[in-house]
């Protein structure tokens, strides 16, 4: 039977940073996740490493919090994020009493904010719509969550923690007001099995109620889901925030080769049937097309969501008056000594909350080691980079072995890209999918969204023995689902053609709809 | 009487110093043209294989059947100078009347004693038609002058450059000219020197002839008297004119003959008294003399060298197999056209790729300027490297059509010397764009751009093309459908020349790297400098991308980058997978 | 019928005979051919200076614009770059505002009012093919020609308008109006490798290699162009850069005019065939049949 | 012989039929229209048929939904016209379909590409995926595929490094279940060697020539063992395909097939090549480089197409229009975030009634995507319809895969529907129009 100190559930940025934080005390783990890393939240937000502007208004201990934590990880973590400033702007027809008084508020947060002319504001982003008619500097940056939750596990992992990913806790043995055992299965395998735990922390975020609940607890959760959009190309070079109080698409993110704009705000019943609606998309168009007008005919690439864990009941109806404060529940009160909770907060946050977390469960244990990653630096880690837009090509024209092709044109990953991933993926004794290999690399996120590169990432990984008969075809048919969740809300122009292109290779000419088991 | 040339020591020994310059001039000059690398692989062709290699060139032409056409450059060429009425009339006029107008002058009235003499013995530099032939010669030099001077302003600008040395030149000769006829017209109104001549030839007896001849030198010959007693009565003149019969006509025809110093002479009449005072006319003969022996010094150091190099020029070109260039004979001559240019612009005019400088302003494209500079990058003098971007931009925008070469009126094988400075060029590490280009990988370009740039975020606003920006355009690359046609249909991607020579990325590569906003790493990219052009990716994209012309687009883009770029220098290279 | 003639810069000094071959069988036909002070087309300078090429283009033009003529020209690189400078005068207003301006300073302007012709298609479309065939006397049964297309005449069509990008016949049909055989090769419509030589002489190479040994395995006798800086590529640089053991190997080209000349029964000399660098009497038995040949 | 020439055709011209579009379905119709003389003129983007992979289907799933092949494709379509489909093929009959597949198919055996079949069977074809295609004809260059997979005899699969597209491990990995006797090989591509990635139109340019196709085939022999066939990636030549594959089986002692693979595919570039220079030949005019900006109406009924675009437009008059334009890819349809259109007539178009009803929520689901069965409805003259199912011109048609009511990617029709619906335009512009204009005349 596996045995931990601790044990954290949920994949994403805070259960990687619980991870990372308690291995740095000196405290292994074992980090379980039902699906793959950054299958929730983490991965389903705009990355953006909030400057606090965003909050000043309407929840001003977010907006410091933001502020301090921003200034730590662009510091500490500089290989993910990109420092590309931000701007605040209000195009005619905007509240002009919140335009007026935005300085004062940012002032009240300690953020830094800069008023600067609507035409410099066009200087410095030739897509704003002309009808600007304010706009403020501020400190925002964008950051790579995929990349930050792969080093932060990648860490915790080298210091002898271990992730256990599609492991799906089960039950909870508790006895003596204790959690003695944890029963998980392995969705792909359906083996179960017990792990012996001194402590449990969860992070499973959107799901936190899920898992509570297994120890007969309730958590007050309200799942919210955001949509985003990501053109084809990167459309602004600095962060564009609609200077208003926080609504629909009026963030507009760029992220290394792409931008990403969003988001909505919809309540959900259930954070696992979530996908982004025609409806939706077509609202974020329009909207942020307001501010940023090119985007009325960009083409986009892909949509996904993400669901937000609101702590607490109530709120306006689409839970945006809902604290976006993270909860940290210590449930001894409710009978259950060992297990902690974590879930809402946002990612700029991350880091704080797992120091919260980890202060909590270290006192538990009566660990004194001190939190090292308000100081440390994150480490960057060989399979662990490969999220970035652009490094795989740039690394590649540096230099390359003769063999070293292009599996991805679009996104121009590289075979050798894919080998280190797979054998990080294999140092986890785990078997790798298309799935897994798109996560951590580039692979499929470009503009023919996996039409050409799955195929050829197939016969690779066919190549290298990763496969055996069907199980590529298989797999390869879970993939493009994988893409498809994230595209066919946005199959319009350019897109339905690259969509017709994938379809006509893959059902009209390979037949793999006919192989694929139905649903 | 002012001694004459020979009689005056101190001229003599100034007439000894000018020739001693001159000779010592033209003989570093011709030492120079066999020492100057004009050409590539300088330092394996010493000094002595290139004299041997001129020697063995002269001496093959003179016994072969090509000597004949010495004849033939000498007459036409030299003489008539028929290379430029082909191209411009008003220049060959000016050439002509500089040309003809100096040489006789030197020959029949400078060289008067060796030449003039030994043909017509009695020969006379007052009598006619040498008086009037000298002003007319004189008259010629000076609309020659003049033109040349009105050319100069009328055509100002890179296509026609005045150097200073020409000026000087110019200067020289105009004081030549005015000095000389600022001499005859002084002595036409001096009575000293009238004096002079009574008292050594006159065959007048008492005051009443020399009243006479007085009178009559008054008013025919223009001699201003301090003081005529008698009034001037054609009696008197009559007398005057039968006693000026008898002992002067035999040395001196009427001055009015002197078409240009007579005129002169006349306007001087005012201050003609005050002038003989001064002896101006002895003041201004030496002017003239000395200003003759300045010009001769400075001729192997100025324009004039021309009147030496360009014949040369015209005959060893004109008598060369201009196909069957030899390195080392090829030095020497080249460095011999480059004393021949006279800067005329003719090349400039002609110049096929004229019209590149009119839209980017790179003088160094012009011929005319490149000829002047290659003297510069033969001479080992240290050229800063933007000059030298310049000078090899220049050179290589050359079409090497050889129209400079046929429109030449000195026969300069210009098209050779851009030949030469195109090696001379890529052994100073300036060869063509698209080679040095490879001197560093796609990467390592974009390191050295970034480098350049404060900026960390992505710049777009420098590469943008004035007319058409389709590189940062995503409505025209996004459209890719990654079907890679573009890559099938490429001759380039699918030439096997070897991994070292291969193409670093596809076409389809490249638009990637566009929508990525990697633009700068497509720059330097082997694909975009190694393009064919053949259009075969642009016909065939399904999607109309127009791939080729994006390609066309990189090359601009990444010229006008990387041309500022010290290639020398070292730079840190970032790691990008920090 | 009168045209400019627009040389380009290495008809002159390095392919003479394209010139005075191209007069020979012009004449006949009775089409003038006038000189003017044309520049540079403007094609070497696409690499580095897009307005430079553009301009040095629009000053041909305008100067043919000027004399009201329409421009015909020998060469297929001259061709697609005049063509492609017509083209973005035609589309991009700041340009030609720019461009004549510039053309103003010495008294020129372009309006676009003169077309620019191939030699080819003055042959096929101007004079015509039945007068082409009616002129011919000494007809060339026997020798299989390689049609070799030139990249720069025919793309982009959209551009050029040439002829069917993709499947042109105008050069096959002047061929077959010689009586010479026009073969069908694999690699017909790809390039040279002249524009890359000097650049990537390898590449250049391997691109004119990989034409030749085609054209050998598909019969050919001859490749014959009608560009400038083809002719140069499968004749002076082949011959130059083919090493002896594979000279007998090496495909001899001929320029079309020549051809033409040929069997209109011009005289050899006129057609200035002994200046081609590959002699075509190693065209073999195939050459030595024609009737009155050598 | 003076054939209308792209560079050079009298603009007074008034032709018969100006075909739209150059996919097979335009190719189609073009070639039809030619054999029956009537003057036709083609315009179209450049690489409408390269992205086909070579093979003809004709049907071979039908219903979708229940993914059920048929072997015998006739059969498929007959079960299809009991169930009172409106699929286009409901409106042509067997024998129609027949006839225009044999005239497709002997104009293309005459040009070189010999495609074979058999009468009532689906063949089967092994693919790049691994997959097994049901297909109603090949061309020969993979005939001796169906005859391999019939007989599972021992077979190499032949891969070359750096050709990223094929995989020999992969298809027989794949296929190891029900095909023990595959084998893989990898071989560097001659010539290619220190070359990272090669592209498969560059492999079949470089098999044109016998010394490469000479030292691949010493390449593999060495490797055949008991294989009695060997399987190569479809990049066997362009313009010399047959001698290529009987030149390898020659050199190797055993056939050779071809497998076909995901664009750009080679077989696409021999078909285009195909079209392109043989057509012309038979007296089309082909404007290949240039599109149709806009159509208008003479007082006569005949269509004034504007072709071109900025500096050298033209106006060319036809009788009749075959909209051949395909559908997304081709840019016969287009569509925005309200809806989807036709570009250039403005046609209605069947179509679901919002974007939410495009897709379905998984990518392959058997049923196929409601926007692929969108398009164009005919009458039986295959002419575009109004609401009232009245034709919207006398002289307009559709053909190919434009029309609704079909998703040739599910059913595996792209081809047979593009050759039939082709044939019957034609037929039907004959049979309605020629006559009536004739009686008209006199």
């Amino acid at each position: 039977m596996l045995q931990t100190q601790v044990l954290v559930i949920g994949g994403g940025a805070t259960g990687t940073a619980v991870a990372r934080d308690l291995a740095l005390r000196g405290v292994q783990c074992i980090l379980v996740e039902k699906g793959d890393l950054n299958s929730g939240a983490s991965g389903g937000n705009h990355g953006l490493l909030h400057s606090g502007g965003r909050y000043v208004s309407n929840d001003q201990e977010a907006a410091r919090e933001c502020k301090l934590e921003g200034d730590i990880v662009k510091e500490l973590m500089p290989q993910c994020v990109e420092n590309t400033g931000g701007l605040f702007v209000a195009v005619q027809g905007d509240d002009e009493k919140f335009i007026a008084d935005y300085p004062s508020y940012c002032a009240q947060c300690g953020v830094p904010c800069q008023m600067i002319a609507p035409e410099e504001a066009r200087a410095l982003e030739p897509t704003l719509s002309i009808s600007v008619i304010a706009a403020y500097k501020v400190e925002d940056a964008s950051i790579d969550p995929f990349k930050l939750t792969l080093l932060n596990i990648n860490q915790a992992i080298s210091l002898g923690s271990r992730l256990l990913r599609r492991t799906k806790v089960i039950g909870f043995d508790v006895q003596n007001k204790k959690i003695r055992r944890v029963l998980v299965r392995n969705d792909y395998t359906g083996d179960e099995f017990y792990i012996e735990v001194e402590q449990v922390v969860n992070c499973a975020g959107a799901w936190a109620n899920q898992i509570s609940s297994l120890a007969g607890i309730e958590i007050p959760i309200q799942y919210s889901k955001g949509t985003l959009l990501v053109t084809n190309d990167r459309i602004n070079y600095r962060i564009i925030n609609r200077l208003r109080r926080p609504s629909d698409a009026d963030i507009l993110v760029p992220g290394g080769t792409v931008s990403i704009i969003g988001t909505t705000s919809t309540p959900v019943e259930d954070p696992d049937i979530i996908y982004p609606t025609v409806e939706e998309t077509d609202l974020i168009v329009r909207e942020s097309s307001v501010m940023v007008p090119v985007l009325e005919r960009s083409r986009f690439v892909r949509a996904y969501c993400g669901v937000r864990p609101l702590f607490g009941k109530g709120g306006g109806s689409d839970g945006r008056n809902v604290s976006r404060g993270f909860a940290l529940l210590d449930h001894s009160q409710e009978n259950v000594e060992n297990l902690t909770t974590i879930t809402g907060g946002k990612l700029t946050t991350f880091r704080l909350m797992a120091e919260k977390t980890v202060d909590l469960v270290a006192r538990k244990m009566g660990v004194t080691a001190p939190c090292l990653t308000r100081t440390e630096p994150l480490p960057t880690t060989t399979g662990g980079q490969w999220t970035e837009p652009g490094i795989s090509p740039k690394t590649w024209m540096r230099s390359h072995e003769s063999d070293d092709i292009m599996i991805c044109e679009c996104e121009m990953v590289t075979k050798k890209a894919i080998d280190e991933v797979i054998e990080s993926i294999k140092k986890n004794n785990e078997k790798t999918s298309l799935v897994d290999i798109c996560m951590r690399t580039r692979l499929g996120r470009g503009a023919c969204q996996g039409a050409f590169c799955g195929m050829r990432a197939a016969a690779y990984l066919y190549e290298r023995g990763e496969f055996s008969e069907r199980e590529g075809l298989v797999d390869i048919g879970r993939f493009f689902q994988e893409r498809w969740k994230g595209i066919h809300s946005i199959l319009w122009g350019d897109q339905l053609i690259q969509a017709e292109l994938m379809e006509s290779i893959h059902c009209g000419l390979f037949d793999e709809e006919l192989y694929t088991p139905s649903r | 009487m002012v001694k004459t040339l020979l009689e005056s020591t101190f001229l003599f020994v100034c007439l000894y110093i000018a020739l001693g310059i001159c000779a010592f001039g033209i003989l570093f000059r011709i030492v120079r043209w066999f020492a100057s690398d004009t050409g590539p692989r300088a330092a394996v062709i010493p000094a002595w294989k290139r004299v041997a290699a001129a020697a063995k060139g002269f001496i093959t032409t003179v016994f072969s059947i090509r000597f004949f056409l010495f004849f033939k450059v000498l007459f036409l060429d030299v003489l008539l100078q028929t290379r430029i009425v082909k191209t411009d009339l008003s220049r060959w006029i000016m050439h002509i009347c500089i040309f003809f107008g100096f040489m006789l002058l030197l020959l029949m009235h400078a060289l008067d004693e060796l030449v003039t003499k030994k043909l017509f013995p009695e020969y006379f530099s007052t009598l006619d038609p040498f008086q009037l032939l000298r002003n007319l010669f004189g008259l010629m030099v000076i609309i020659g002058v003049a033109i040349a001077i009105y050319r100069r302003v009328r055509h100002r600008g890179p296509m026609l450059a005045t150097r200073y040395a020409d000026r000087y030149a110019v200067i020289i000769l105009a004081v030549i000219m005015i000095s000389g006829y600022l001499v005859e017209a002084s002595k036409i109104v001096s009575e000293s020197v009238f004096n002079r001549m009574m008292k050594d030839f006159s065959s007048a007896s008492g005051p009443a002839d020399e009243d006479a001849i007085r009178a009559f030198w008054s008013s025919e010959y223009g001699t201003v008297f301090a003081d005529i007693k008698t009034p001037i009565t054609p009696d008197l003149v009559a007398k005057g004119k039968q006693l000026n019969d008898e002992s002067c006509a035999s040395c001196h025809v009427p001055t009015k003959s002197a078409f240009i110093s007579y005129p002169v002479s006349r306007a001087l009449r005012p201050v003609a008294m005050p002038m003989d005072r001064i002896k101006a006319d002895v003041i201004f003969y030496y002017i003239h003399v000395l200003a003759c022996f300045a010009g001769l010094a400075y001729l192997p150091f100025s324009k004039f060298f021309h009147i030496i190099t360009d014949p040369l020029t015209m005959i060893v070109n004109g008598m060369s197999d201009k196909k069957k260039v030899n390195q080392a004979g090829a030095m020497p001559r080249r460095a011999m056209e480059l004393d021949a240019c006279t800067n005329c612009g003719t090349c400039s005019r002609y110049c096929s790729v004229a019209p590149v400088f009119q839209m980017i302003g790179n003088e160094e494209i012009l011929p005319s300027r490149k000829i002047s500079m290659i003297s510069s990058l033969c001479s080992g003098k240290t050229i800063k490297a933007d000059e030298l971007r310049e000078i090899s931009e220049g050179a290589f925008i050359c079409t090497s059509c050889f129209k400079c070469t046929e429109v030449c009126p000195t026969g300069i094988n210009l098209q050779d010397q851009w030949f030469a400075q195109k090696d001379l060029l890529a052994e100073k590490g300036y060869p063509l764009p698209h080679v040095w280009v490879k001197e560093f990988n796609a990467s390592e370009w974009s390191d050295r751009i970034r480098a350049g740039e404060s900026s960390r975020t992505r710049d777009v606003d420098t590469i943008k093309g004035r007319y058409y920006n389709l590189t940062a355009d995503s409505d025209v690359f996004a459209p890719c459908i990654q079907c890679q046609t573009c890559t099938n249909v490429c001759p380039v991607v699918a030439a096997h020349t070897g991994r070292k020579d291969a193409v670093d990325i596809t076409p389809q590569k490249i638009m990637n790297l566009l929508r990525l906003g990697l633009n700068d790493l497509a720059l330097g990219s082997r694909m975009v400098w190694d393009c064919t052009t053949c259009y075969q990716c642009q016909e065939n994209c399904p999607q109309g991308i127009p791939v080729t012309d994006i390609i066309y687009e990189l090359k601009n883009k990444a010229y006008g980058k990387f041309k500022n770029i010290d290639r020398t220098a070292d730079i840190d290279s970032k790691d990008d997978a920090s | 019928m009168k045209f400019a003639f627009f040389k380009g810069c290495k008809i002159p000094y390095y392919l003479a005979q394209y010139e005075t071959s191209t007069r020979a069988v012009m004449k006949p036909f009775g089409v003038r051919l006038v000189d003017l002070d044309f520049n540079c087309c403007g094609y070497p300078n696409r690499d580095l200076y897009f307005e430079s090429f553009v301009y040095s283009a629009a000053r041909n033009l305008a100067l043919a614009e000027k004399k009201r003529l329409d421009i015909v020209t020998p060469c297929k690189c001259c061709y697609g770059s005049l063509k492609h400078a017509e083209h973005y005068m035609h589309e991009n207003e700041k340009l030609r505002r720019d461009v004549n301006t510039v053309l103003a300073r010495e008294g020129l302007s372009w309006k676009g009012s003169i077309k620019v012709h191939h030699l080819l298609t003055v042959l096929c479309d101007d004079i015509g093919l039945p007068a082409i065939y009616a002129s011919i006397v000494k007809p060339l049964g026997g020798l299989n020609v390689a049609a070799h297309y030139g990249c720069h005449a025919l793309r982009p069509s959209n551009v050029v308008h040439f002829d069917d990008p993709l499947a042109p016949s105008i050069f096959e049909d002047c061929i077959s109006a010689t009586g010479a055989k026009p073969v069908d090769w694999p690699r017909r419509l790809d390039c040279c490798g002249n524009p890359l030589l000097g650049k990537n002489n390898a590449l250049s190479l391997s691109l004119m290699r990989s034409k030749t040994s085609d054209a050998a395995e598909s019969g050919a006798d001859c490749i014959c162009t009608a560009c400038t800086y083809c002719q140069i590529q499968f004749d002076a640089v082949q011959s130059a850069e083919t090493p002896e053991p594979n000279r007998e190997s090496m495909v001899p080209a001929i320029l079309y005019t020549q051809l033409l000349g040929l069997s209109m029964g011009l005289p050899e000399r006129s057609l200035g065939i002994s200046k081609n660098t590959l002699s075509i009497e190693k065209l073999g038995p195939a050459w030595k049949l024609l009737p009155g040949a050598f | 012989m003076t054939l209308p020439k792209s560079h050079n055709y009298d603009p007074r011209h008034i032709f018969d039929v100006m075909v739209i579009g150059s996919g097979i379905a335009g190719m189609a119709a073009s070639l039809f229209a030619i054999n029956r003389k009537l003057s036709t003129v083609q315009a179209g983007s450049a690489g409408g048929t390269l992205f086909t992979s070579g093979l003809f289907d004709l049907i071979s799933v039908y219903p979708v939904g229940e993914k059920r092949l048929w072997e015998n494709p006739w059969e498929a379509l007959d079960a299809m016209r009991r169930d009172g489909t409106s699929h286009p093929y409901g409106r042509i009959s067997n024998e129609d379909i027949q006839v225009s597949f044999d005239e497709m198919i002997s104009f293309l055996g005459a040009s070189g590409m010999r495609l074979r079949f058999d009468q009532n069977r689906n063949l089967k074809v092994i693919t790049s995926m691994g997959t097994i295609k049901y297909t109603y004809c090949v061309p020969e260059s993979m005939w001796h595929g169906v005859e391999a997979y019939d007989t599972k005899a021992p077979c190499l699969i032949v891969d070359f490094k750096g050709l990223k597209e094929f995989s020999a491990r992969q298809v027989a990995t794949t296929l190891k279940g029900e095909w023990p006797a595959m084998r893989p090989l990898r071989v560097t591509f001659p010539g290619t060697a220190g070359h990272d990635e090669i592209y498969a139109v560059h492999l079949a340019q470089a098999l044109e020539l016998s010394e490469t196709r000479e030292a691949l085939a010493r390449l593999i022999k060495p490797e055949l063992g008991d294989a009695r066939f060997v399987g190569l990636p479809a990049v066997l030549g362009i313009k010399r395909t047959s001698l290529i594959v009987t030149h390898l089986a020659r050199l190797l002692g055993v056939p050779v097939f071809e497998i076909p693979m995901m664009p750009a595919s080679v077989p696409g570039f021999r078909l285009k090549e195909i079209f392109d220079s043989e057509l012309p030949q038979k007296g089309l005019l082909r404007l290949i480089d240039k599109r149709v900006v806009s159509v208008n109406r003479a007082d006569n009924g005949y269509f004034l197409l504007n072709i071109g675009g900025n500096d050298q437009s033209q106006i060319i008059q036809a009788k009749s229009v075959i909209l051949a334009t395909g559908r997304f890819m081709g840019k016969g349809l287009l569509s925005d975030r309200k809806g989807i259109f036709e570009p250039l007539f403005n046609l209605p178009l069947h179509q679901p009634s919002d974007r939410k009803s495009w897709h379905h929520e998984e990518l392959l689901n058997p049923a196929g995507h409601p926007i692929n069965s969108a398009g164009v409805e005919v009458d039986d003259c295959f002419r575009p319809i109004d609401g009232e199912g009245r034709p919207i011109y006398e002289n307009l048609f559709a053909a190919g895969t434009i029309l609704a009511h079909q998703d040739w990617m599910r059913m595996k029709c792209g081809s047979g529907l593009a050759i039939a619906t082709a044939y019957a335009a034609v037929n039907a512009f004959i049979e309605k129009y020629m006559n009536t204009s004739a009686r008209e005349s006199a």
